[in-house]
């Protein structure tokens, strides 16, 4: 019991207002700024639970590439001020009614049988250093990575042949 | 495990991956798309080949590599069936490229991709491996579906399987991550809470539950199958061939490991969620299907039923793990040959068209008018239905053997009913491909002989292993054997 | 050696012959195979039956050849002669000939005339078969080919839809009695073993008891089967629609030998039917009540086959009667006397028809005793022998029976006697009736013009020949049968003692009675007839009569008209058990369609539904 | 002798009849003729050659798939010798009956015809389980060719129909057929689809009437009986002239057949216990087809259901566990496959002379026709059960046989032969008898091609009808080994 | 060495199981495609660091490997799915998901 439990809950709650923040708001640069608030304080919960190499991934990488891919379709795009409009007129309260009570649902079904699990694990925290992560990573999981290379290759040449179309026939017009 | 003894049990992926950069090389070099396709389909035969090769390194047994693969026999005859089928997708796909795709090589890249991902899964036997071998499929096909540079329904297509693959991809994720909290590995072999503890149950089961969800999406398992038809018919026909057939062949074959290495099938709860969902898919599959009559979204459908009869292969391992592997395997095997010579029709008849020709009434009269393609469109529905002369009979004969080994006579009550109901829709494609055809009906010209030619194959294969299965049947028991099974 | 094998072959080889050549032949050769073969069949009958009568040897069989042996089951096609089929055989060569012979004149303009004999040739056949044969299979054979030829023969005119409609209802109504036949084929081998006559008749000596039930039930279904045949009481209604049929047809087959088959059935059937009181009972109660019930019918026809076919239908009960009184040779000699002046009366008003356009109203006829005085005389022979006027055939017959009933030892001798002499009564009563219309009076219509070159016409030789044999056996016939068929069953003691009772005497004014009332009635103006049938009363009655006591619209209306009904309904005709196939294939469409509605194409409602199935399998999978 | 090669030689002809086609339209109907003549002499040949010692006119064993113990296991006795024998015949018959009636695709229809008597010849021969079911659903397809394409107005629901009865009844054979296997592997550690090997399985009883029914609920649809005979009308109505005198003549039979061989003999005791409600469906059949032939308008749908009235007796007879009936209902097979394969063709014959079936456009066509008429004549009365004929002799023995089971049931079965009375002179009535109809067209009386193939017929008919010994004393020796 | 951190390993879950939540919510209620898709990285970021804390609570390294798995897999998903998305917006003229519902029935 200590600082650590605190920091925890803190940054549990901010990550899911703002998780939360993020899928509703309207203005997409908005929403992308809520994410990436949501991504730090898992990347403290990450610290917290010993991970600190996960954590710094999860700064760098997710808020520092994916999220900013991000931003730069949604500038591309042009999301302005016409799609905030626009984005209010799709958001119809009616529309939430469902999704809420399905994932409510499956969230107490979730929590129910979960909180059934009498002797429950605790987590201490026990660092995992990256040295460690590292040393796995390329020996066990080695084939793992080439995959994960494989998988990256992939998308690159479906982003590719996807993008490069775009890009040409803008060229032509 | 000697490393030369790895090397050479692996040789058959690094083959694959050699091939999918000297592709991307050439391409690089010079976009040439004869020598992109000559180039894939060496390195699909020479992947094949090396099978021979790789396949006396296994001794008896496996080749355990790292934690992440077990490769044996069986996989081998898996990485063949898909390797087989990936290479009548490049042979019908280059012909489609040739003739309605302006930038053609890509497709190749990423047709290699998908297969190499999927001759991950029949090894795999730990969660990394899954959800990779997983994704490099599922990443490659996102792209190959919306590969067609102008129409909107391949986009549409392929934005629904992201999408929709995305929500079953993170279901799966969070079942593994439930279950390595909950037993401490993520080797399929240890996966099972080796304590028992009520803790660890729980979240066994959680997990279970939501990787069994991400599976089902994977292989359009009802309540999971929503999403099949549409991509189906969005998706160019040669790529829905693909991701019928091979996507789906992989992600049985790697959870049939799974329910093996890690005895899931202990857990009654796992055993009837999968044996109720097998139920409903082969009722709700077959009845989705009956009064289609768009021929990609038929097939979709059935495609639904078809997953849910081969999940009888996978609820029989606990009994009887040997007999469902064969089953799975022999049925696939059926189930390529059918599913890929009838996406084969449609892909061969739309070579010349703007629009896939996929109405049921284009094929009306096809027998006539276009005799090849007719023959083969009937065998194969004829074997989609499971009656003799076919491979689909034997496919279906497994079943009830396998389904009666295991007392599970509820799924074999469904298998009759969804059978049933298949037989009326697979006749009506029949009925239609036999009719005499329309005044006005265009004469079918100018196909291509590479596309009709493999479609004759496919028949043929159908016919023959329809047949005399025997050596087939005997290859494939003796294989499971061989591994151990 | 004999030629038994010859005698039904000789018709059967002639049915072929018409068969094969399709018409084709001249009508002269067509005659002279279809009359000769019968001719020839009956010198033969003649030749058998001298054989048999100067042996005393067993029975005649002829050598065999196996039709079919399972297990037990062992019958084969195997002819067998006595007495009473010696009787029957003679009556049909004989008799048969003579119709056959008139018939080469009578259809003589007709169309399909090869076609004729061939139908006729082949009920010869088969009615000899039936009476031939050694077992019952064999029996039931002729028995279902006569029932055949019959339809054939009353739909011959096939163009008309009526006739086509009577020649079925006769098949139709005798397969109802056939069908009887056939279980009680079934019961008679699960009792003997076997199918053959003789063993069934020594079984039944040797092994039944007088109250075995099984017995009993045994010849009522056997009854059951003559009743249809014969046109008894209830199966009779057939018979006067049977009429449609060419006038040849009707007396040789509705008149002398098919419709007797169950009286030869029932005869032959002795031994069975001696051992159960009721089921003699039964018998003479059926003959007696179609006995009555025809008579009074016959009283008010105005078509003069109709008034020969229900006095066929009473006369045969007669035979019914005499056979369920214990008089078994009395009745097979009515059998044969009634089949020699029914013939003749049939021959003879069919050349009346003929003279009259195909006109069978007799109250459209009349006076035509002088245009036609061969008929007429053939007529009147014929009447004298059906009222039994003593010294003709009908007579001595008709006294036996009458006799052996008055003597029977049954509790209801005297009203079976009472109700007999009445009917004789009736008998004459519509004789007169018939005679007084067609022949004397005014005439009511034009006749045919006669040419003399019609084969037909009444006063050729070929028309005669057989009315002149035909009378003479009508006549004589009482007399040399007399002897023949009275020691067929041992019963003779009842001939053989001449009585002159009350009885007799009875027996012997009755018919005179009848046609002095006749006379009164129908001829003289002394009773005003027209009164006699302005009353309400009879009017009613007499329609009643008319429709033969309405059986006819009991069974229109409660087995016909429902049969229809219901199979004219378009969900019957449909097959209703379909609709449970048709709920399955819309439940089918139904659910199809009801899971479609899913497919919206919306991204989202199919991510809401995948979210849902994780529900679902974490419930199933968490808490099942 | 070896069977397969009869097999072989109708595919194989089949396929050369198929490609005949280009070289002449008439070419594949005199090779199909060929080869039909020659099979049934092939048939006659063996048939006087008589059987060998153990009662087999041919047989064949060989290995096909050794994993499940399936063998390509043939034999031919009495039974199937005669059921081939008809088969072929009932071939030339068809082939000679179709000659002009098809208009199109001459070598395809007879690559049908001919591959769907390859499947019936596998069908009465096939002593192995698995080799049987295939075989039996190998005759489907061609079938389902032959009225889906050949077929009249309906044909898409008809041929739909047809395949989904018989389909699904065969699916739980499949089903039955496995799960026996699968047992007797559980009891006597082999694998084998032998028939006999299956026949002596110790199944405890439960087991054995689940596994009955099965086999029960596919045979009788294609027998057919009631409630499962709907597909029957509909298809024999749809299907063109050859196809009706193969499915009538041949394919139900194979339902009898599998009746007699399989349910009877290799589930004896609970087929003993089931007899009352074999027997019962039998009647009701009897009862039900033939009111409701008397309802039909249409000729070919009206001898349909006297088809279904028919094959009661069939079930009758087999259900009533005694020679008799044994006997009668194989006679009743042959019988009915000659006189129901003649009112087709006759119904064929008028469709192509009067381009209708419906009798209510027909009527005095005696006049127009006599021949024709005098042939439906003969085959009504025959189909009607007049003694001399074949028919009569079938059902008088299921009769016989039945009575000493059920007094009750045989007489409500005895009823049906006044009802086929009724429908059996309706349909002549209506058809040939009456005014004639002015708006029938002028036609021609059969010629040389359908009256010979009609005197065959009635020849047929009579011989079983007067000498049926010489069927019965071939199946004699086999009844012990089918009745217990 | 440890984060002085003690807590049950359920509660991680309940957030990580809260945050999948949220994130499918999202990708419910939301038509633009973009938020669909910024939803469904946050249900990754769920699975994350439920792999996490998975391998927090065994002491080992593998749940943070298979995170880098989850994020490689992100990132190629993104990449398709931004490349998907600008065809989208040239072709249907949208960003609107419900607009891409040519393929039904």
């Amino acid at each position: 019991m200590g600082l650590s439990f605190l920091l925890f809950y803190i940054s549990a709650a901010v990550a899911i207002t703002t998780a939360i923040m993020a899928v509703t708001r309207k203005n997409a640069s908005h929403a992308l700024i809520y994410l990436v608030v949501t991504l730090l304080s898992i990347a403290v919960i990450f610290f917290l639970l010993g991970a600190p190499f996960a954590a710094a991934l999860e700064i760098v990488i997710y808020a520092g590439a994916i999220v900013v891919l991000f931003l730069f379709v949604v500038m591309m795009l042009n999301l302005g001020r016409s799609s905030v409009a626009r984005e209010s007129q799709w958001l119809r309260p009616g529309m939430w009614v469902l999704p809420a009570i399905l994932s409510g649902v499956l969230f107490i079904v979730f929590g129910y049988t979960v909180l059934q699990t009498e002797n429950s694990a605790m987590i201490e925290g026990q660092v995992v250093p990256p040295k460690e992560v590292g040393t796995v990573l390329f020996h066990e999981y080695l084939l793992g990575v080439e995959l994960a290379g494989v998988l990256l290759l992939a998308a690159l040449v479906g982003a590719f042949h996807l993008g490069r179309r775009y890009l040409e026939e803008r060229r032509e017009n | 495990m000697k490393l030369a003894t790895m090397f050479q049990a692996g040789l058959p992926y690094l083959v694959l991956t050699g091939g999918l950069l000297v592709v991307m090389i050439g391409v690089a070099i010079k976009r040439t798309h004869a020598v992109a396709a000559v180039l894939t389909i060496v390195t699909l035969i020479a992947t094949t080949l090396s099978h021979i090769v790789a396949y006396s390194a296994l001794g008896d047994g496996a080749v355990q590599i790292d934690s992440m693969f077990k490769i044996d026999g069986v996989a081998y005859l898996f990485n063949i069936l898909f390797l087989l089928a990936a290479l009548v997708v490049a042979f019908l796909g280059s012909e489609f490229l040739n003739r309605r795709i302006r930038f053609k090589e890509e497709f190749y890249l990423l047709l290699l991709c998908a297969t190499l991902g999927s001759l991950v899964l029949p090894a795999a036997v730990h969660f990394a491996s899954l959800i990779l071998g997983l994704e490099i499929v599922g990443i490659s096909l996102y792209a190959m579906i919306a590969y067609p540079e102008k129409a909107r329904p391949p986009l549409e297509a392929g934005l629904k399987y992201l999408v929709l693959s995305g929500v079953g991809s993170t279901a799966l994720l969070f079942g593994m991550a439930m279950i390595y909290a909950g037993s401490g590995s993520m080797e399929f072999a240890n996966s099972l809470p080796s304590d028992g503890s009520i803790e660890g149950q729980y979240f066994y089961l959680i997990g279970n539950a939501f990787f069994w969800s991400g599976i089902a999406f994977k292989l359009s398992l009802v309540p999971f199958h929503i999403w099949t038809p549409d991509v189906y018919h969005g998706a160019p026909s040669t790529v829905t061939a693909f991701l019928a057939t091979v996507s789906k062949g992989a992600v049985f074959a790697v959870v049939l490991r799974y329910a093996i290495e890690g005895n899931v099938l202990d857990s009654g709860n796992v055993q009837f969620a999968l044996s109720v969902i097998a139920c409903v898919s082969m009722v709700i599959g077959n009845l989705l299907a009956l009064l289609q009559t768009n021929l990609k979204r038929l097939l979709a459908y059935s495609s639904i039923a078809h997953m849910g009869y081969l999940l009888i292969a996978l609820l029989i391992v606990e009994s009887n793990s040997a007999l469902g592997y064969e089953t799975l395997i022999l049925y696939l095997v059926g189930y390529f040959l059918m599913t890929l010579a009838a996406f084969g029709v449609v892909s061969v008849l739309s070579m010349n068209q703007e629009q896939e020709l996929d109405s049921i009434d284009s094929v009306c009269g096809l027998l006539w008018r276009q005799p090849i393609a007719g023959a083969v469109l009937i065998v194969s529905a004829i074997s989609l239905a499971g009656i003799p002369l076919t491979i689909g009979f034997f496919a279906k004969y497994y079943l009830f053997y396998a389904g009666i080994d295991g007392g599970m006579w509820t799924l074999i009550g469904a298998l009759v009913v969804g059978s049933a109901i298949g037989i009326y829709y697979y006749l009506r494609i029949v009925f239609t491909a036999i009719k005499r055809p329309a005044e006005d009906a265009e004469a079918m010209t100018g196909l291509p002989w590479t596309g009709l030619g493999i479609l004759a194959f496919l028949g043929l294969c159908m016919l023959v292993f329809g047949i005399y299965p025997t050596n087939l049947i005997n290859l494939i028991q003796n294989v499971v054997q061989a591994s151990g099974f | 050696m004999h030629l038994l094998w010859a005698i039904p072959a000789l018709p059967l080889a002639g049915f072929l012959i018409l068969l094969l050549t399709e018409g084709r032949l001249p009508r002269s050769v067509v005659s002279s195979i279809g009359a000769g073969s019968v001719g020839l069949a009956a010198l033969l009958t003649g030749y058998v039956a001298w054989q048999v009568m100067s042996s005393d040897s067993a029975p005649f069989t002829s050598s065999s050849w196996t039709w079919m042996i399972v297990g037990e089951f062992n019958v084969s096609f195997r002819l067998f002669v006595d007495e009473l089929s010696l009787v029957m055989v003679g009556v049909i060569t004989g008799v048969g000939f003579l119709i056959h012979w008139y018939a080469t004149g009578y259809m003589s303009e007709e169309e399909g005339y090869s076609r004729f004999f061939c139908y006729m040739n082949l009920f010869v056949f088969a009615m000899l078969m039936l009476v031939m044969g050694d077992n019952l299979l064999l029996l039931f054979l002729g028995w279902e080919g006569v029932g055949l030829c019959s339809y054939l023969l009353i739909g011959f005119f096939h163009k008309v839809p009526e006739f086509g409609y009577a020649a079925r209802k006769a098949f139709v109504v005798t397969r109802v009695g056939d069908t009887f036949l056939i279980i009680a084929l079934f019961l008679l081998f699960h009792q003997v073993g076997s199918l053959e006559i003789q063993q069934g008749l020594i079984f039944a000596r040797e092994n039944m008891s007088d109250a075995s039930m099984m017995n009993t039930i045994i010849c009522l279904l056997l009854l059951g089967g003559a009743v249809g045949k014969s046109a008894q009481v209830p199966l009779q209604t057939w018979l006067p629609d049977a009429m449609a049929g060419p006038t040849p047809v009707s007396a040789l087959i509705h008149a002398a030998t098919m419709v007797t088959a169950g009286v030869y059935l029932i005869a032959r059937m002795q031994d069975y039917f001696m051992l159960s009181q009721t089921a003699m009972l039964c018998v003479a109660a059926v003959g007696l009540v179609t006995l009555f019930i025809a008579s009074f019918t016959a009283l008010v026809q105005s078509d003069i086959k109709r008034v020969l076919a229900y006095s066929t239908m009473s006369q045969i009960g007669y035979m019914f009667f005499a056979l369920g009184v214990g008089a078994w040779s009395a009745g097979l000699f009515h059998l044969m006397t009634h089949a020699f002046f029914k013939a003749l009366l049939f021959l003879a008003s069919g050349s009346v028809i003929l003279a009259m356009h195909h006109e069978q109203n007799m109250f459209k006829m009349g006076g035509l005793w002088k245009k036609l005085p061969i008929p007429f005389i053939a007529m009147l022979v014929g009447s004298a022998a059906l009222v039994a006027l003593p010294l003709t055939s009908g007579f001595f017959s008709k006294d036996a029976i009458l006799l052996k009933a008055w003597k029977s030892d049954s509790e209801f001798a005297t009203l079976f006697w009472v109700v007999a002499v009445i009917a004789a009564f009736l008998t004459s009563l519509y004789t007169v009736r018939m005679m007084v219309l067609t022949f004397f009076g005014k005439p009511q219509s034009e006749m045919h013009e006669l040419k003399k070159e019609s084969l037909w016409h009444p006063n050729r030789i070929r028309t005669v020949v057989p009315f002149g044999l035909l009378a003479v056996l009508s006549i004589a016939g009482g007399w040399m049968g007399f002897e023949f068929t009275s020691d067929l069953f041992g019963d003779k003691g009842v001939h053989a003692e001449l009585h002159f009772d009350l009885i007799a005497f009875l027996t012997l004014g009755i018919p005179f009675a009848g046609i002095v009332v006749g006379y009164f009635v129908f001829a003289s103006d002394l009773i005003d007839r027209r009164n006699l049938i302005k009353n309400k009363m009879s009017e009613l009655l007499s329609k009643f009569w008319g429709n033969g006591w309405g059986f006819d619209w009991v069974y229109d209306t409660f087995v016909v008209k429902p049969f229809r009904f219901i199979a004219q309904t378009r969900l019957n005709r449909n097959d209703v058990v379909d609709l449970f196939f048709n709920l399955i294939k819309f439940l089918a469409n139904l659910f199809h369609h009801i899971l479609s509605m899913f497919q919206t194409g919306h991204v989202r409602w199919y991510a809401f539904t995948m979210l849902g199935g994780l529900l679902l399998v974490l419930l199933a999978v968490v808490w099942v | 002798m070896n069977v397969l090669v009869l097999i072989l030689l109708l595919l194989g002809a089949g396929v050369v009849a198929w490609f005949s086609e280009r070289v002449s339209t008439k070419l594949p109907n005199w090779i199909a003729l060929i080869t039909f003549v020659a099979t049934t002499l092939w048939v006659l040949v063996i048939w006087f050659n008589g059987p060998d010692a153990a009662g087999l006119y041919a047989s064949l064993r060989h290995e096909w798939i050794p994993r499940f113990g399936i063998e390509l296991h043939l034999r031919v006795d009495a039974l199937s010798l005669m059921l081939i024998g008809l088969t072929t015949f009932l071939g030339i018959i068809a082939v000679v009956s179709s000659w002009t009636e098809t208009k199109t695709r001459h070598g395809f229809f007879q690559f049908n015809i001919l591959w769907v008597m390859a499947g019936v010849v596998g069908v009465f021969s096939a002593f192995d389980l698995f080799l049987f079911f295939f075989f039996w659903e190998v005759m489907l397809i061609p079938m389902y060719f032959l009225i889906a394409i050949w077929g009249h107005e309906d044909k898409e629901y008809a041929s739909m129909k047809f395949f989904l009865f018989t389909q699904i009844s065969g699916l739980l054979m499949l089903v039955a057929i496995v799960a026996l296997v699968w047992i007797n592997y559980n009891i006597s550690g082999t694998l084998t689809f032998d028939y006999f090997e299956l026949k002596n399985a110790n199944l405890d009883s439960a087991t054995a009437r689940l596994l009955m029914l099965g086999f029960f609920i596919a045979f009788i649809t294609k027998l057919p009986s009631v409630p499962v005979h709907t597909w029957l009308p509909d298809a024999h109505t749809q299907a063109p002239t050859a196809g009706s005198v193969i499915l009538a003549g041949i394919l139900l039979k194979t339902g009898a057949y599998g009746i007699i061989r399989f349910v009877v003999p290799m589930f004896n005791e609970a087929s003993q216990e089931f007899w009352i409600w074999g027997m019962s469906l039998g009647v009701v059949s009897i009862l039900y087809g033939g009111y409701l032939a008397y309802s039909q308008t249409d000729f070919k749908r009206l001898v349909a259901y006297s088809s279904i009235a028919h094959m009661g007796f069939i079930l009758v007879g087999v259900y009533s566990f005694s020679k008799l009936g044994t006997q009668g209902a194989i006679i009743t097979m042959i019988a009915h496959g000659f006189s129901t394969a003649a009112l087709f063709m006759m119904a064929g014959a008028l469709q192509e002379r009067l381009h209708t079936r419906e009798m209510s456009k027909m009527g005095g066509l005696w006049v127009r026709a006599p021949r024709m008429g005098a042939v439906t004549m003969f085959f009504v009365v025959a189909s009607v059960g007049m003694p001399g004929l074949g028919n009569f002799i079938g059902e008088f023995l299921v009769l016989i046989g039945a009575f000493q089971k059920s007094v009750v049931l045989t007489v409500f079965a005895a009823i049906g032969i006044v009802v086929a009375a009724v429908y059996g002179l309706s349909l002549m009535q209506r058809s040939f008898q009456g005014v004639p109809n002015p708006d029938v067209p002028k036609m021609h009386d059969f010629a040389f091609r359908e009256m010979s193939v009609m005197v065959l017929l009635m020849i047929a008919l009579v011989w079983v009808g007067i000498y049926p010994q010489s069927l019965l004393q071939m199946t004699a020796p086999l009844l012990p080994g089918l009745l217990d | 060495m440890t984060t002085a951190l003690s807590i049950p390993l359920e509660h991680v879950f309940f957030l990580a199981i809260i945050l999948f939540l949220i994130g499918a919510f999202g990708v419910l209620i939301r038509r633009n495609i973009i938020f669909m898709l910024l939803s469904l990285e946050i249900m990754m970021n769920a699975c994350g660091l439920a792999f996490v804390a998975a391998g927090a609570r065994w002491a080992e390294p593998d749940g943070q490997i298979m995170f880098m798995f989850i994020l490689a897999l992100a990132a190629a998903e993104v990449a398709v799915a931004l490349g998907l998305v600008v065809q989208l917006a040239r072709r249907f003229e949208t960003l609107d998901i419900d607009r891409a519902e040519e393929l039904n029935g």
